[in-house]
């Protein structure tokens, strides 16, 4: 029992990280095979994409034997998982450009919407949620509410408008579309704002809930009832004992929702013009370019894995009940 | 009627995280023997955590045991199955410790007592109400309970709501766990009064598990004294009392509070912690909280002997009397 | 030090990317603005205007032909240097260009250069083109559009698969840079041979929400925008501040194509039942005048060879009788295949509604804009809209989308969704017709037999919208541009 | 124990009879179930009557909400909306209710491997987005009602499943469940008679949760294009017509984005309510 | 009117007349009915009674930890060392609370708090009321974890709660409480949850703190068992009134109210040969159908018409410091008066 002490990052815990990776490959794999049947049922035609709609049929055919679309479907999935395994996720098809390239291009700007909107979700839905279940029943809790619901009811494509034309056009402090690169920190910053804002919205809605109710449990435990009788003070009750017993279903909304954040994040990247993962997907989807489509596939799992994963670490972080011994 | 031979039970604990797979087993129950006659109560007691609950829930199969037999009236439990295991199971029944958990919240009473006779066969559909009303009788119960649910009783009527449940199958043995220990003592005395009388007029067999000896002075004529999954000592239940043999069956009666002012609980008998299943004493369990302990306790398992006429000890310190 | 002083023009596209840069694969609405300010055309139009007797010297300084107008000579302009360094323009660079034109593994107007029997380089400077039989408007084949695009040889055959998304010509920007999904990034080419721009660069950006690009305009992070094909948008931009809204030809010509291969619409009576219950007016009310005219004929206005068809009134009380007679008395059930894009979808709704007043019940069923096209295409639709707009002369739209060679499912096919075969004779001999006025009979014959046979119902024809802010000059009459977006040229300012 | 004495007395249905939010929120829920009911009735105009010099019309005394730019009248089409809206948002949760309820309540009372590998399954398909997931599901079958429903109701099945397993795992630890194993019920109708029961509250809650979720679903699906087909007026396809004309007539966005508001509202105070009810420990205050 | 038993000492701990207030479907309730009791200093003083008697809300209205909006003291006075407890404002509260007046609870699993180590938890108290912090703290936390007898207290300084026994957690509740050297331990049922042998140590280190520090301990439990062995004087509760309070020796020799009566009498005992139990017939009304007059009338043999009427008055019992509070031990002139 006392040898328990190995902090977060011992021995146990990388072994414990790479048993979950290893664990993970069977489902990358169902994904993956998911995927590559999927996307060819899909009704469409890369070459017709490549050639316009002025194309003629020869033309196209020809151009579906060059990109290696006639091969039986079996070899092209052979194909996949071989490169694959060579750790290659291949070019695209429409754009002959390497995949993981075209990935690497997009995916921080896309990472760095989703880690700012979750943390504008948790540093506003946190005390959002404590407040409204300290003050159950008060105005906090159905400004809270009725926050969250808004947050919730209309869709991320009308917000992230209404939000352009309020912060960007009306009173001019955020850029409509200005998505300056890296190297201008300053200007990409500003540009991230209203963005990560958008997607967070729905983050504030879930945390404050999750919080609330989660605080409302807390609180009634019996080891608060202990700490007031110790005399803490009432704000660290709440803000200490009981916001960290809170946090752990927050840190499952979390977890869960990033991948689906991830995922949504393609309306918000569309409204706001950004470069991003979900443009990439739609592109590709628009099209139908296999190899991407595929490949991005994979990089979506592989962030669901890490997410999954991240949540576990997170748990341990959070409840040393759960700490890997 | 029920003999029960070396039961064996381990059960694997796996680490902080679901997935670290499988990294140590505590042996529950390591080789715990007993009988139980036609009309008897034995009585199990002993620590939180020493296998009460395990025995009774491996004997009936609601966890698989690994080792050892229980003979029912001479079948097999442990070799029973499909149709076999559910008759033998209308023979034993069991009865639980909390009775807010051992009540299903969304079922009404009438449905709660039916369902088992629904589920065994037992008289017509038609019959059923006047079958529950007796039981409801039987357990001090008036017939409107049919109709409401756990909620609206008290833990005392829910206790009895649980034993008429055992009893709807017609049992002939029933495992009591700790079915008082949730109680007042006034509704505790109610309960104990109305199990004394079921086991009277039905002829009931019970092993009555519990911590508190004089509930078990009280109900029992025979008594088991369980320690870290095995019997240390076993004896009817007033030279068990009156006379504890096994140095951890006298700290137990030492520390058990009595309502006399001038008997004060021994408190220093007993140092330290019951120790960890994961993690057994060698030799004897008891040997790091025993005041007797030798060096050979540390060493030998001490078997479970005969020492007096229906007195069993599982001690090293007999040997040397 | 110099970036105080940069001029970059931004420009707003409705799109999500560039489906290619390739001059000889370039047909989106994305992708051919991009054209006028890369490439040249042995002749060019004038800038702003689209008509086909604009045609002016560009690559080429002169040129003559033949009398049978069956061989014709260009002279090149001296000293004209590709962007990027890739070296001076040559009658080498033209053959290829053509050549690479007419050829169908690399064209997708390979088509139009079908009766080009060779084009030789007979010096440096010179290029001579022979053809099979006359081409009607030949001159458009050379322009600068489409196939008329003259790429560097060194670069097509040195960039490879990268040609698609770096092109070089000898247009006044050059591309800098391509982001997927983001932009274009165009720089000016100072060694432009009618001089250096005067605005340093572009950045053509892809904005597919209406409403983002909109505000970033009024915002001012745009000062060129494409623009949303209504009324209210125009009435809107109009309002801003500072703002010049451009309705510029060419006309798309929007057409149901209705199968007449599908009963009940291989019946005469209801394709003329479905004819009869649109309303062409009201459809184009609803687009707004300023940007929609109703169709004329089955082929856009303005076109050479277009004439004013008879076409079917509206008259929801006829069409009801006709369905009656073709043996419907309680209406038909019409579904379609159609894509999700909002500006078709909300015309086919439109549609949708007029139908339903003559008991025709069109059902739609809504696909995403990829399905929409590879599920047309394998004639699975009953009826298809379709918007379009094509080289100016009627041959090629009629070829294209009337002529049973382009039927769809056909080796041969093309946008032939109707299985049209009324109109093949004329089409073809009006091809080879030398006569001018014998050839535009044909063609009206040609279309007036189509607008019988239901072959299609035309319905409106929509221009171009873009607007741009005051501080924009393009320096010439901005009219048309065959390319669907304003040209950038050497002369065009930026305040 | 103490506290759940005092409440013994007044049941569920009892506690949700007082429940003022719980109330409420079914009072303006039946409103709008009875609106959408009785849409042929009371709506002013057909949904589907176009008008073009209507067209996007600001809200008047006539059209109280507005013209589309069809020229329709936005609240009738809000009104007719609610009744495709609220029906695959319902059938949508309830059938990943189901679907995910069942899975949740066998994987977690049988455990072990079964329970991983499912768990698993469900984490492969919450990894797909949404997008590519209704993409793939209505290119394979149509865009048309069943599918919709499928396809929103497929997005929302690990969800629920998650929901279930979680009281799944520790009832299989109560008491009874034992009891019912001892009285020697099968596994089918301990999980059925003894286990659903006691999951239900938290699937009803959740899925009084997930159909306003739902409805929001069916207008991002209408904003890549896999909506209803026209002319079936649903809110999410107005929300999503309206994004098309939201500088020009943010009234058409915002009114079927108000009635979302307002069901999310009611949903959300029957949710509240609901678990209120349920819960002992809330139910002294 | 309540007369209290005189003490040797002043007592350190004085309930007077307190009803505590409960509200149940937005109506209030008197939970706790005009209790008084006194606890001097280094006395232990028993709080037995049946479950949901008001034993806690005693305990917690002594406290100022009411449950917020459904309990509120009605009337009565708590003095702890002299100062008045009711009406002070929380920040007054928490300043007391740990420091002068400490507790401990039933379930040593649920009262501390899952996620932080039990170091800190004990230390909060110290760096609240004593001002300490970092190694001062630690070196006294340690001090005091010893001084509770948990083993190896330095290794485990940093442990969690779940990585404890019970009764190794109720040894930290009871550091934590000890911290500050209060002068009254509320002990709410602080064995029940624990095996016999480990409620014997615990019951062992309560004692040596107090005699060590001269803690008065108000111990609250339904173990009469316990009560016996630990307790100086007993103060019985039902349905929320003082029923009886008295020498713990005189309690069990003559028990005079009839709900202590039958109480003893349905305990089983190992130390004896069983007899008949009488248990006592039906149970305790709840608070909302609490009758007028004694509420526990209806269970006693003994009743009478008055009993119905209004409720008893406390009077002596067969000691002066022996008082019940039952029609039958009243003089005969007192009845119909008003109390
Ligand atoms: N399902 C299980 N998985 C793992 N360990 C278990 C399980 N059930 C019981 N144990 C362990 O087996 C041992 C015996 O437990 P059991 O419940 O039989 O004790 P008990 O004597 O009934 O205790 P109590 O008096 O607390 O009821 C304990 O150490 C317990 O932790
Ligand atoms: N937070 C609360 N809300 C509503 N009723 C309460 C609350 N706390 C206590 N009560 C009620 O007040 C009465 C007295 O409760 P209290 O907790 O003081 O009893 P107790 O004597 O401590 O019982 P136990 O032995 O079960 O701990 C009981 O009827 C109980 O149900
Ligand atoms: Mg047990
Ligand atoms: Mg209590």
């Amino acid at each position: 029992m006392t040898d328990e002490k190995q902090g977060i990052f011992g021995r146990r815990m990388l072994r414990f990280v790479a048993l979950r990776l290893v664990m993970a490959l069977p489902t990358l794999w169902a994904v993956l095979t998911l995927v590559f049947v999927l996307v060819r049922i899909v009704p469409g035609d890369p070459a017709l994409a490549i050639l316009g709609d002025q194309a003629t049929e020869q033309a196209l055919v020809a151009l579906r034997h060059r990109m290696g679309l006639d091969v039986p479907l079996w070899d092209q999935y052979l194909q996949f998982m071989g490169q694959l395994l060579r750790g290659d996720l291949g070019e695209s098809m429409v754009r002959n450009r390497p995949i993981l390239g075209e990935v690497a291009a997009v995916l921080p700007y896309t990472l760095e919407l989703t880690f700012i909107g979750i943390l504008l979700g948790v540093v506003l839905g946190l005390p959002m949620g404590v407040l409204a279940a300290q003050y159950r029943g008060g105005w906090i809790d159905a400004v809270a509410r009725w926050t969250s619901l808004a947050g919730l009811s209309f869709p991320a494509f009308i917000s992230g408008i209404l939000m352009l034309l309020l912060l960007a056009v009306e009173l001019p402090w955020f850029p409509v579309i200005g998505n300056a690169p890296f190297a201008d920190p300053g200007g990409h910053l500003r540009a991230l704002v209203l963005p990560a804002l958008n997607l967070g919205l729905i983050m504030v809605a879930y945390v404050a809930r999750v919080t609330r109710s989660g605080m409302l449990a807390s609180l009634s435990e019996d080891y608060i009832r202990t700490a007031r009788a110790k005399g803490v003070p009432a704000r660290l009750v709440v803000w200490r004992h009981a916001l960290k017993n809170a946090l752990i279903p927050v840190v499952t909304v979390v977890g869960l929702y990033f991948g689906i954040l991830i995922g949504n994040s393609v309306l918000t990247e569309i409204v706001f013009n950004r470069p991003g993962l979900g443009k990439l997907i739609v592109g590709a989807l628009n099209d139908r370019d296999y190899t991407m489509l595929q490949g991005l596939m994979v990089i979506y799992a592989l962030i669901v894995v890490v997410a999954n994963l991240a949540t576990d670490l997170a748990y341990g972080a959070v409840d040393p009940r759960i700490r890997v011994r | 009627m029920l003999a029960v031979k070396d039961l064996v039970k381990t059960f694997p604990v796996r680490g902080g995280f679901a997935l670290s797979g499988p990294v140590q087993t505590v042996k529950a129950l390591d080789g715990v023997s007993f009988d139980v006659a036609r009309g008897e109560a034995l009585g199990l007691v002993g620590e939180s955590g020493c296998g009460k609950s395990t025995t009774a829930r491996t004997i009936l199969r609601l966890t698989e045991p690994n080792g050892g037999e229980a003979l029912f009236d001479g079948a097999d439990l442990f070799k029973a199955t499909g149709a076999d295991l559910r008759r033998l199971r209308r023979r034993l029944q069991i009865v639980f410790q909390d009775p807010y958990a051992s009540l299903n919240p969304r079922r009404r009473i009438g449905d709660t007592l039916a369902e088992p006779m629904k589920v065994h066969g037992i008289a017509s559909a038609r019959e059923w109400p006047d079958r529950i009303r007796a039981l409801l009788a039987e357990v001090g119960l008036p017939p409107e309970a049919v109709h409401k649910y756990p909620h609206e009783f008290s833990g005392g009527q829910r206790q009895r709501i649980g034993i008429a449940r055992a009893l709807t199958v017609g049992p002939e043995l029933l495992f009591l766990d700790e079915p008082v220990s949730a109680l007042d003592v006034s509704v505790q005395a109610q309960v104990l009064v109305l199990l004394n009388r079921l086991r009277e007029t039905r002829n009931l067999a019970s092993v009555f598990i519990s911590h508190d000896l004089g509930v078990v002075r009280y109900f029992c004529q025979r008594v088991c004294v369980m320690y870290l999954g095995r019997i240390v000592e076993e004896g009817p239940a007033e030279a068990l009392l009156d006379e504890p043999l096994h140095p951890y069956t006298q700290a137990l009666r030492a520390a058990t509070p009595t309502p006399d002012p001038k008997q004060k609980v021994t408190m220093a008998r007993l140092e330290g912690d019951p120790a960890s299943p994961l993690n057994p004493p060698s030799g004897c369990h008891f040997h790091p909280r025993c005041p007797h302990a030798m060096e050979r306790c540390k060493a030998e398992i001490p078997l479970l002997k005969q020492v007096a006429p229906g007195r069993k000890v599982a001690c090293h310190l007999m040997d040397q009397r | 030090a110099t970036a105080q002083a940069e001029k970059i023009l931004n420009v707003g596209m409705a799109a999500a990317d560039i489906t290619t840069l390739d001059p000889h694969r370039a047909v989106s609405t994305q992708d051919k603005p991009v054209m006028n300010w890369v490439f040249n055309g042995l002749v060019r139009f004038k800038p702003g205007s689209v008509a086909i007797d604009s045609l002016e010297p560009d690559l080429a300084e002169k040129w003559e032909s033949t009398p049978d107008k069956l061989t014709w000579t260009f002279h090149l302009r001296h000293g004209v240097q590709f962007q990027r360094d890739f070296g001076e323009l040559t009658a080498d660079d033209v053959v290829f260009s053509l050549e690479r034109a007419a050829n169908k593994d690399t064209s997708t107007f390979a088509a139009d250069y079908a009766n080009v029997e060779s084009i030789k380089a007979l010096d440096p400077y010179t290029v001579q083109i022979k053809l099979k039989q006359v081409v009607p408007g030949f001159l458009g084949l050379v322009a600068n559009y489409q196939g008329g695009n003259i790429v560097s040889k060194k670069a097509a055959e040195k960039l490879g698969d990268q040609f698609r998304t770096m092109p070089v010509g000898t247009g006044p920007f050059e591309i800098k840079d391509y982001q997927p999904n983001q932009g274009v990034t165009l720089v000016a080419n100072a060694k432009y041979f009618r001089g250096k721009p005067k605005i340093d660069g572009i950045n053509y950006k892809f904005i597919p929400s209406d409403a983002s690009r909109d505000l970033a305009f009024s915002s001012g992070e745009l000062d060129l925008l494409y623009g949303r094909q209504d009324q209210k948008w125009v009435d809107r931009e109009k309002e801003q501040p500072n703002t010049v809204v451009d309705v510029i030809r060419p006309a798309e010509l929007a057409e149901l194509s209705l199968n007449e291969t599908k009963p009940p619409l291989d019946n005469l009576k209801v394709r003329q039942a479905v004819a009869y219950a649109i309303d062409r007016a009201a459809i184009a009310q609803f687009k707004g005048a300023a940007t929609a005219e109703p169709a004329v004929s089955v082929v856009p206005a303005g076109y050479l060879g277009t004439i004013d068809a008879k076409l079917f009134p509206h008259d929801a009380a006829k069409a009801k009788e006709l369905l009656k007679e073709a043996g419907f008395p309680n209406g038909i059930t019409i579904t379609a295949i159609q894509t999700s894009l909002p500006t078709m979808l909300n015309s086919m709704q439109i549609i949708q509604a007029q139908l339903k007043q003559a008991g025709i019940n069109l059902e739609l069923q809504v696909v995403d804009h990829q399905t929409f096209h590879a599920q047309i295409r394998k004639d699975l639709s009953m009826a298809v809209y379709y918007s379009a707009a094509r080289f100016p002369v009627d041959d090629i739209y009629l070829t294209q989308f009337f002529h049973s060679r382009s039927t769809v499912l056909t080796p041969t096919a093309a946008t032939n969704f109707s299985h049209c075969k009324v109109a093949d004779q004329e089409i073809d001999q009006a091809r080879i017709e030398p006569d001018e006025a014998k050839q535009k009979a044909l063609w009206a014959a040609a279309q007036q037999k189509i607008v019988d046979d239901v072959c299609a119902v035309p319905l409106f024809e929509q221009l171009q919208v873009w607007a741009h802010h005051t501080n924009l000059h393009f320096n010439y009459d901005l009219k048309g541009s065959l390319n669907l977006g304003p040209d950038i040229t050497e002369a065009t300012t930026l305040d | 124990m103490a506290v759940a004495a005092v409440s013994a007395p007044k049941g569920i249905a009892g506690r949700a009879l007082g429940n003022r939010s719980l109330m409420a929120g079914l009072a303006i829920l039946g409103l709008i179930i009875l609106m959408a009911v009785l849409a042929p009735w009371i709506s002013p105009f057909d949904p589907n009557d176009q008008d073009p010099v209507l067209s996007l019309g600001a809200p008047s005394a006539q059209h109280w909400f507005g013209t589309d730019f069809f020229g329709r009248d936005v609240l009738s089409r809000v009104i007719w909306g609610a009744r495709v809206s609220l029906f695959v948002g319902a059938v949508s949760t309830a059938l990943s209710m189901v679907v995910g309820g069942a899975i949740g309540i066998v994987s977690g009372y049988l455990g072990g491997r079964f329970d991983q590998t499912v768990m698993a399954v469900m984490d492969v398909l919450l990894s797909f987005p949404q997008l590519i997931m209704g993409l793939i599901i209505v290119a394979l079958l149509g865009a048309n009602l069943a599918d919709l429903i499928l396809a929103i109701a497929i997005t929302a099945v690990p969800p629920f499943a998650r929901v279930a397993r979680g009281p799944t795992l520790s009832l299989k630890e109560r008491d009874f469940i034992e009891a019912g194993r001892a009285l020697g019920f099968s596994n089918a109708r301990i999980m059925l008679v003894h286990i659903l029961p006691n999951v239900l509250d938290e699937l009803v809650v959740m899925g009084s949760l997930w159909l306003a979720t739902a409805i929001r679903t069916e207008a991002s699906l209408s904003f890549i294009g896999l909506g209803l087909p026209p002319p079936t007026a649903t809110w999410g396809g107005i929300i999503r017509e309206g994004f098309e004309n939201l500088l020009d007539a943010p009234w058409l966005a915002v009114f079927p984005s108000l009635a979302v508001l307002v069901v999310m509202m009611a949903l959300n105070m029957i949710g509240d309510g609901l678990r209120d009810a349920t819960d002992p420990k809330a139910a002294a205050s | 009117m309540t007369n209290v038993v005189s003490l040797k000492t002043k007592p350190v701990l004085a309930v007077k007349d307190l009803t505590t207030g409960l509200k149940i479907r937005g109506q209030w309730y008197e939970a706790v009915r005009g209790v008084s009791f006194e606890v001097a200093p280094g006395e232990t003083v028993a709080l037995v009674g049946e479950s949901g008697c008001g034993k806690s809300l005693t305990a917690m209205s002594v406290m100022g930890l009411l449950p917020a909006k459904v309990g509120k003291i009605l009337g009565g006075s708590v003095l702890v060392d002299g100062r008045e407890m009711v009406g002070l404002g929380e920040t007054a509260l928490e300043e007391l609370r740990g420091n002068l007046v400490s507790m401990i609870f039933q379930e040593p699993m649920t009262s501390l708090n899952p996620v932080l180590p039990v170091g800190f938890q004990i230390a909060e108290t110290l760096r609240r009321h004593r001002r300490l912090d970092g190694a001062a703290a630690r070196a006294e936390v340690l001090r005091l974890m010893n001084r509770v007898q948990i083993p190896a207290a330095a290794r485990r300084i940093d442990d969690y709660p779940h990585q404890f026994s019970g009764g190794m957690r109720q040894r930290v509740m009871i550091a934590m409480a000890v911290a500050c050297r209060p002068k009254v331990l509320l002990a709410d049922e602080p064995t029940t949850a624990l095996d016999v042998t480990i409620q014997a140590q615990v019951l062992n280190l309560i004692a040596e703190l107090q005699a060590e520090d001269g803690m008065a301990v108000l111990f609250i439990t339904h173990n009469l068992g316990v009560v016996a062995s630990i307790a100086e004087r007993v103060v019985v509760m039902y349905g929320g009134d003082v029923v009886e309070t008295a020498p713990v020796d005189d309690f069990f020799a003559r028990p005079s109210h009839p709900y202590s009566a039958a109480l003893l009498s349905s305990v089983p005992r190992a130390d004896r040969r069983p007899e008949a139990l009488k248990p006592i017939p039906g149970q305790v009304p709840t608070l909302l159908q609490m009758p007028a007059g004694c509420r526990f009338q209806s269970r006693c043999a003994h009743v009478m018409p008055r009993c119905v009427e209004r409720p008893p008055l406390f009077a002596a019992g067969s000691r002066e410091d022996h008082r019940m509070r039952c029609w039958l031990g009243a003089p005969p002139g007192l009845a119909g008066e008003g109390a």
